[in-house]
C-alpha cells in the first residue's frame, strides 16, 4: 500500500500502463500479481524501480514455472518489494516452448543476476542481453535442464543419467569407479 | 650336586620363537609404525554440508576428536592422511573430492561421513551422486543424517583397528 | 685454539647427521606412489589447467630481501648475546652501532613504500562508479 | 614521497583460485581472484558445488515429506527452513497453528538464531584469527543443540515444525533447561564482546572492510543482518509479522555504516534481542493443544486412532499419499540468521507441490562480492565472507 496514494501497487501500475497489463489477480498470500506480455516487461521494470509512485527497489527473486499442459508452456515470475512501504508485486510473464526468451533485467537490478542465470541453465529459457550468461549451478558438462517436467524425478531413466557421468567422470581419472549397483531397484520407484 | 650353569641360550626365554630377555620387549617393526600412525592421523578438512558441523562438534570441546590423535584439521591435502568426506557430495564436486584424494600421501584413509556421502542419502536426484564410494575407496561407512559425533569418534576407531592390523608397504 | 672450537663443530656435526639420517630414511623406506595427479600443484581442488607459477610482484622481492638482511644480523647478535657478560659496555655499544647501522636501510625502506602495499585504499573502499547514489534514492 | 615501489612495478595480473576445498569460504565456495600483488582487482564467486537439486525433488515427495529435505538447506539453523515452508503451506491450506504452538514455535527460531549467529561469529572470528572464540561459541552452541536434542532428540535437524503446529509438546523440564541456559548468556556475551572488541587485530581486520552503501544493499537484494547493517531498516518480523510475532516488543538494530565491523555489531545486539524474545515467551506461554485439528488437511492425533475404523484409514492415508492441497500459488518470507528466506509453492491440487521456489538469503547476499571485492587486500576478502554469514546448502539448493 503506497503511503501517500494509498493504493496498491498493481493499481498504480495499472493507471500507468493502461491496457498493457493482461490479467491481474490476487494470490492466496494477498500479493497483487500482474501478468504482462515479455515486450513491454523492459518498460514496466523501469516503472516500477523509477516511478516514485511505485519505488519498488528491492528485487526478491525470479523464477520459471514449467506448465506441462498448457500452450503457454513457460511462466517467468518476478517479485518486487519496497522495504519502506513493505508493499509487494509480482510480475508474470508467459512464453511458449517454440521461442523462451526473456529481456534482462540485470541492468535495473544487479540482484536479479544470478537469478536469470539459474533460470537459464535450469529451464533452457535465453535471457536476452544478460552481461553474463554462464552455467551457475550445474556442472559443465550437464546439457540437460533439469527443472523441465520432461527431465525424469528417479527411476531408470535418471539411473542412465548417472551411469553416464561415471562413465564420462572415469575416462578422464584413472580410478574405475563402481557402474554396477546391488540397489538399482531402489531407484526405480 | 650342583646343576649345571644355563648356556647364554637356555637363558632367554622364547615368546612364540621370538627370544626375550627380561626388560625388553620386542615386537614387529610394522607393529611398531602402525602403533606410531595409528594415534595421530591428521584429516583434511573436506567438510562439505550438514555433517561438517557435526564435525565440527565433533572436533569442538565437548566431543574431543583429539582425544585420539586427529585434532588437526589440515587443509591441505600433503599433510593428511584421513579423509572424512562430510557431508552431501554433488557431480560438480566430485572430481575436486577425487583431486583432494589423489593428492593425498600414501598410506590414506578415507571414512564416507553420512548417509548422503554413503549412498546419496536423502537426495536421489540428478545433482547428488549415489554415494561417494563411486570414485573414492571407502574404508568406513558412517550412518546417520547427520550422525552423531560420538558415531565420528566411533568409527575413527574402526579405522585405527583396521590400521593396526594393515600390513606396512616399504618401498 | 683450533679445540677450544671442538664442541660447536661436534654440535654442527650432530644436527646435521641426524637431519641427513631421518630425511634419507623417510625417503628411502616411505612408499613412493607418484602418479599424475599427485604431481600436480595443489589448487584447492581444481585441476590447475594452466600454468599456475606465473610472475610474482616485485614488491615481494623487495620485502624478502628485507627479512634476510635482518636475519643476517640476528645471526650476529646470537653469539654476542651468549658473551655479552664478558664483552661488557664495549660489546654492547659494538652491537647498538651494528643494529643502527641497519636501522637505516629499515626507514629508507619504510620511506620508499615497501610496505605500503595497498597505497590507493585509505580506510573505506567507497566506489564513486555508483549509479544508484548519484540519482538520490531515499 | 617519491616511491619507487610503485613505480617500476609491472602491472602483472596473478590469478589464485580459493578453491571449493578451502578452510575460510564456510563450505564449498569458490572464488576466483585476480590479484595484483596483494590488492585483489576482480573476485568472482564460482557456486554449484553443493547443488543438490532440492527443488526439483521437492517435486516429487508430497507436501509433508518436503519438511525432511528442507532441514538440509540452511543446515546452521535449520528450524527457520521449516517455519518459512510451514508458513507457506499453512497459508496455501488456510490453516493456523493454536496459540501454544505458536509461542513453542517463537522459542524454537529465536533459539535457532541464537545457534546461527554463534556458528557465525565461531567462524569469522576464526576467519580472522581469534581462535579461542570459536571454541567458546561452540561451547554455547552445545548447549543450545542439548535443548534441541531433549526436545526431538536430534541435535541438528529435528523438523519439529509441521503443518498445522508442532510434531509434540515439549518435555517437562524443558522451559527451566532454556531459562539456565539463557541467564548465563550475558555473561557469554561479554565474554566474546571481551575477547574481540578491544583487541586491536581483529579490529584492524573487521574495521572499514567491506563497505556496502545502503543503494547497493537493496539493489542487489541484500537482507537480513547484512543489509541492516548498511542502513536498510526492514525485518520481516517487524514489518510483516508472522507467527505470532507482533506481540513482542523486540528492538530491530539498524547501523548505517555498512563495513564488516556494523554487521558484527548488528548480529551481536541480535542475539541479545534473541534472548529477550524468548524470555518473553517463556513467561507467556499457554496451555492447550500443540497441533490443530482439521478434517482434510491434518493427521487426526495420535490417540483417536484406534476409536475408529475412519481416523486409522486417514491417519494411513495421510502419512502415505498425502493431502491435496487447493491450487494456487503461495509465497512466504521469513526472517532467518541470515536473511529473508522465503518459499514460493504453486500447487495444482494435487498431492505434490507444482514448482517450489526457494528464496535463499545467502544467494543474493553473496552476489554483492563481486563488486565490494576489489581494492581490498587478498586476506580482507576472508573477512568480508565471514561478515557476510553465508551458507551454502541454501545458496546451492
Amino acid at each position: 500500500m503506497h503511503q501517500i496514494l494509498d493504493k496498491k501497487p498493481v493499481d498504480i501500475l495499472k493507471i500507468l500502463m493502461g491496457d498493457n497489463i493482461l490479467d491481474s489477480y490476487e494470490s492466496q498470500d494477498s500479493v497483487d500479481v500482474a501478468v504482462i506480455d515479455r515486450q513491454d516487461l523492459l518498460y514496466a521494470v523501469g516503472l516500477i524501480r523509477d516511478n516514485p509512485a511505485l519505488d519498488l527497489r528491492y528485487l526478491s527473486f525470479i523464477t520459471a514455472i514449467d506448465h506441462l499442459e498448457t500452450e503457454k508452456m513457460f511462466h517467468v515470475v518476478y517479485e518486487f518489494a519496497n522495504l519502506d512501504y513493505d508493499s509487494r508485486l509480482r510480475i508474470r510473464i508467459q512464453i511458449s516452448e517454440k521461442e523462451p526468451w526473456v529481456p534482462s533485467i540485470t541492468s535495473f537490478y544487479p540482484s536479479a543476476n544470478w537469478h536469470e542465470r539459474e533460470m537459464m541453465e535450469m529451464f533452457g529459457i535465453e535471457v536476452r542481453e544478460h552481461p553474463d550468461p554462464r552455467k551457475l549451478l550445474l556442472p559443465d558438462w550437464v546439457s540437460e535442464h533439469p527443472l523441465r517436467k520432461s527431465f525424469p524425478h528417479g527411476g531408470e531413466e535418471l539411473w542412465k543419467f548417472h551411469q553416464r557421468t561415471i562413465e564420462m567422470f572415469n575416462e578422464k581419472s584413472d580410478y574405475q569407479g563402481r557402474t554396477d549397483d546391488p540397489w538399482l531397484e531402489r531407484f526405480i520407484e | 650336586m650342583r646343576k649345571a650353569p644355563r648356556k647364554p641360550h637356555e637363558y632367554l626365554k622364547t615368546v612364540g620363537g621370538i627370544p626375550s630377555v627380561p626388560g625388553v620387549s620386542t615386537t614387529k617393526l610394522d607393529e611398531t609404525i602402525n602403533w606410531l600412525r595409528k594415534f595421530s592421523i591428521w584429516p583434511v578438512s573436506m567438510g562439505l554440508a550438514c555433517c561438517a558441523f557435526e564435525m565440527m562438534s565433533a572436533g569442538a570441546s565437548r566431543f574431543d576428536i583429539a582425544r585420539f590423535g586427529s585434532e588437526v584439521f589440515r587443509a591441505s591435502p600433503r599433510q593428511a592422511d584421513l579423509m572424512i568426506v562430510a557431508g552431501r557430495v554433488s557431480w560438480k564436486m566430485m572430481p575436486v573430492v577425487r583431486q583432494i584424494y589423489d593428492q593425498m600421501a600414501e598410506p590414506k584413509w578415507v571414512i564416507a561421513m553420512g548417509a548422503c556421502a554413503s549412498c546419496g542419502g536423502v537426495f536421489n536426484n540428478y545433482a547428488i551422486a549415489p554415494g561417494v564410494d563411486r570414485i573414492l575407496p571407502v574404508d568406513i561407512y558412517v550412518p546417520g543424517c547427520p550422525p552423531r559425533p560420538e558415531a565420528l569418534l566411533q568409527s575413527l576407531l574402526l579405522i585405527q583397528e583396521k590400521l593396526h592390523k594393515s600390513k606396512v608397504e616399504y618401498f | 685454539m683450533l679445540t677450544s672450537f671442538l664442541p660447536i663443530f661436534l654440535a654442527i656435526l650432530i644436527a646435521f647427521t641426524l637431519a641427513a639420517i631421518i630425511s634419507l630414511l623417510a625417503g628411502l623406506l616411505g612408499p613412493h606412489k607418484p602418479d599424475r595427479h599427485k604431481n600436480e600443484p595443489y589448487e584447492c581442488g581444481i585441476v590447475p589447467d594452466k600454468p599456475v607459477l606465473e610472475k610474482f610482484d616485485i614488491r615481494y622481492y623487495a620485502v624478502a630481501l628485507l627479512f634476510l638482511a635482518f636475519d643476517v644480523e640476528v645471526i650476529f647478535i646470537y653469539p654476542w648475546a651468549a658473551a655479552s657478560v664478558k664483552l661488557g659496555v664495549f660489546g654492547f655499544n659494538e652491537m647498538l652501532i651494528s643494529v643502527a647501522i641497519l636501522m637505516v636501510g629499515y626507514f629508507f625502506a619504510i620511506r620508499n613504500g615497501i610496505f605500503n602495499w595497498n597505497p590507493h585504499r585509505h580506510g573505506r573502499v567507497v566506489r564513486d562508479d555508483n549509479p544508484w547514489d548519484s540519482r538520490g534514492m531515499p | 614521497m617519491k616511491t619507487y615501489a610503485k613505480k617500476d612495478v609491472s602491472r602483472r595480473v596473478m590469478t589464485l583460485n580459493m578453491g571449493p576445498q578451502h578452510p575460510a569460504t564456510h563450505g564449498v565456495l569458490r572464488i576466483e581472484l585476480e590479484l595484483e600483488g596483494e590488492t585483489i582487482v576482480k573476485a568472482t564467486p564460482i557456486i554449484g558445488y553443493l547443488h543438490t537439486g532440492v527443488e526439483k525433488h521437492s517435486e516429487a515427495k508430497t507436501y509433508y515429506q518436503n519438511i525432511v529435505m528442507y532441514d538440509r538447506l540452511d543446515y546452521i539453523a535449520p528450524a527457520m527452513n521449516n517455519m518459512s515452508y510451514i508458513g507457506a503451506v499453512e497459508r496455501l491450506l488456510g490453516i493456523g497453528a493454536p496459540p501454544r504452538a505458536k509461542v513453542i514455535r517463537v522459542i524454537l527460531l529465536e533459539l535457532s538464531r541464537i545457534k546461527s549467529h554463534l556458528v557465525w561469529l565461531a567462524t569469522a572470528a576464526h576467519d580472522t584469527g581469534a581462535m579461542t572464540v570459536l571454541l567458546y561459541c561452540f561451547r554455547e552452541r552445545e548447549a543450545v543443540m542439548k535443548l534441541y536434542e531433549s526436545l526431538s532428540g536430534a541435535r541438528m535437524m529435528q523438523s519439529w515444525i509441521c503443518p498445522g503446529g508442532l510434531r509434540g509438546d515439549i518435555p517437562d523440564g524443558w522451559t527451566i533447561m532454556i531459562k539456565a541456559f539463557l541467564d548465563e548468556f550475558p555473561a557469554r556475551i561479554k565474554e566474546y564482546r571481551a575477547l574481540l572488541e578491544r583487541n586491536p587485530i581483529f579490529l584492524k581486520r573487521v574495521k572499514d572492510i567491506g563497505y556496502i552503501s545502503r543503494e547497493e544493499a537493496v539493489a542487489y537484494g541484500l537482507s537480513g543482518p547484512s543489509a541492516r547493517a548498511s542502513g536498510v531498516n526492514y525485518d520481516l518480523r517487524r514489518n510483516r509479522p508472522y507467527g505470532g510475532y507482533n506481540d513482542y516488543d523486540f528492538e530491530v538494530p539498524v547501523l548505517t555504516d555498512g563495513c564488516a565491523y556494523a554487521r558484527y555489531r548488528v548480529r551481536m545486539e541480535e542475539m541479545i534481542q534473541a534472548r529477550s524474545i524468548i524470555l518473553q515467551a517463556l513467561v507467556k506461554l499457554p496451555n492447550g493443544p500443540v497441533r490443530a485439528e482439521h478434517p482434510i488437511f491434518l493427521a487426526p492425533p495420535r490417540e483417536k486412532i484406534h476409536e475408529n475404523m475412519e481416523t486409522l484409514i486417514k491417519h494411513f492415508k495421510f502419512f502415505t499419499s498425502g493431502f491435496k492441497a487447493p491450487a494456487g500459488e503461495v509465497y512466504f518470507a521469513t526472517e532467518t540468521g541470515k536473511g529473508e528466506l522465503g518459499f514460493y509453492i504453486i500447487s495444482d491440487g494435487s498431492e505434490k507441490p507444482y514448482r517450489v521456489k526457494i528464496r535463499a538469503p545467502s544467494f543474493s547476499n553473496l552476489s554483492i562480492l563481486p563488486r565490494i571485492a576489489p581494492g581490498h587486500m587478498l586476506s580482507d576478502i576472508v573477512a568480508i565472507i565471514g561478515s557476510l554469514d553465508i551458507v551454502l546448502g541454501e545458496i546451492d539448493r
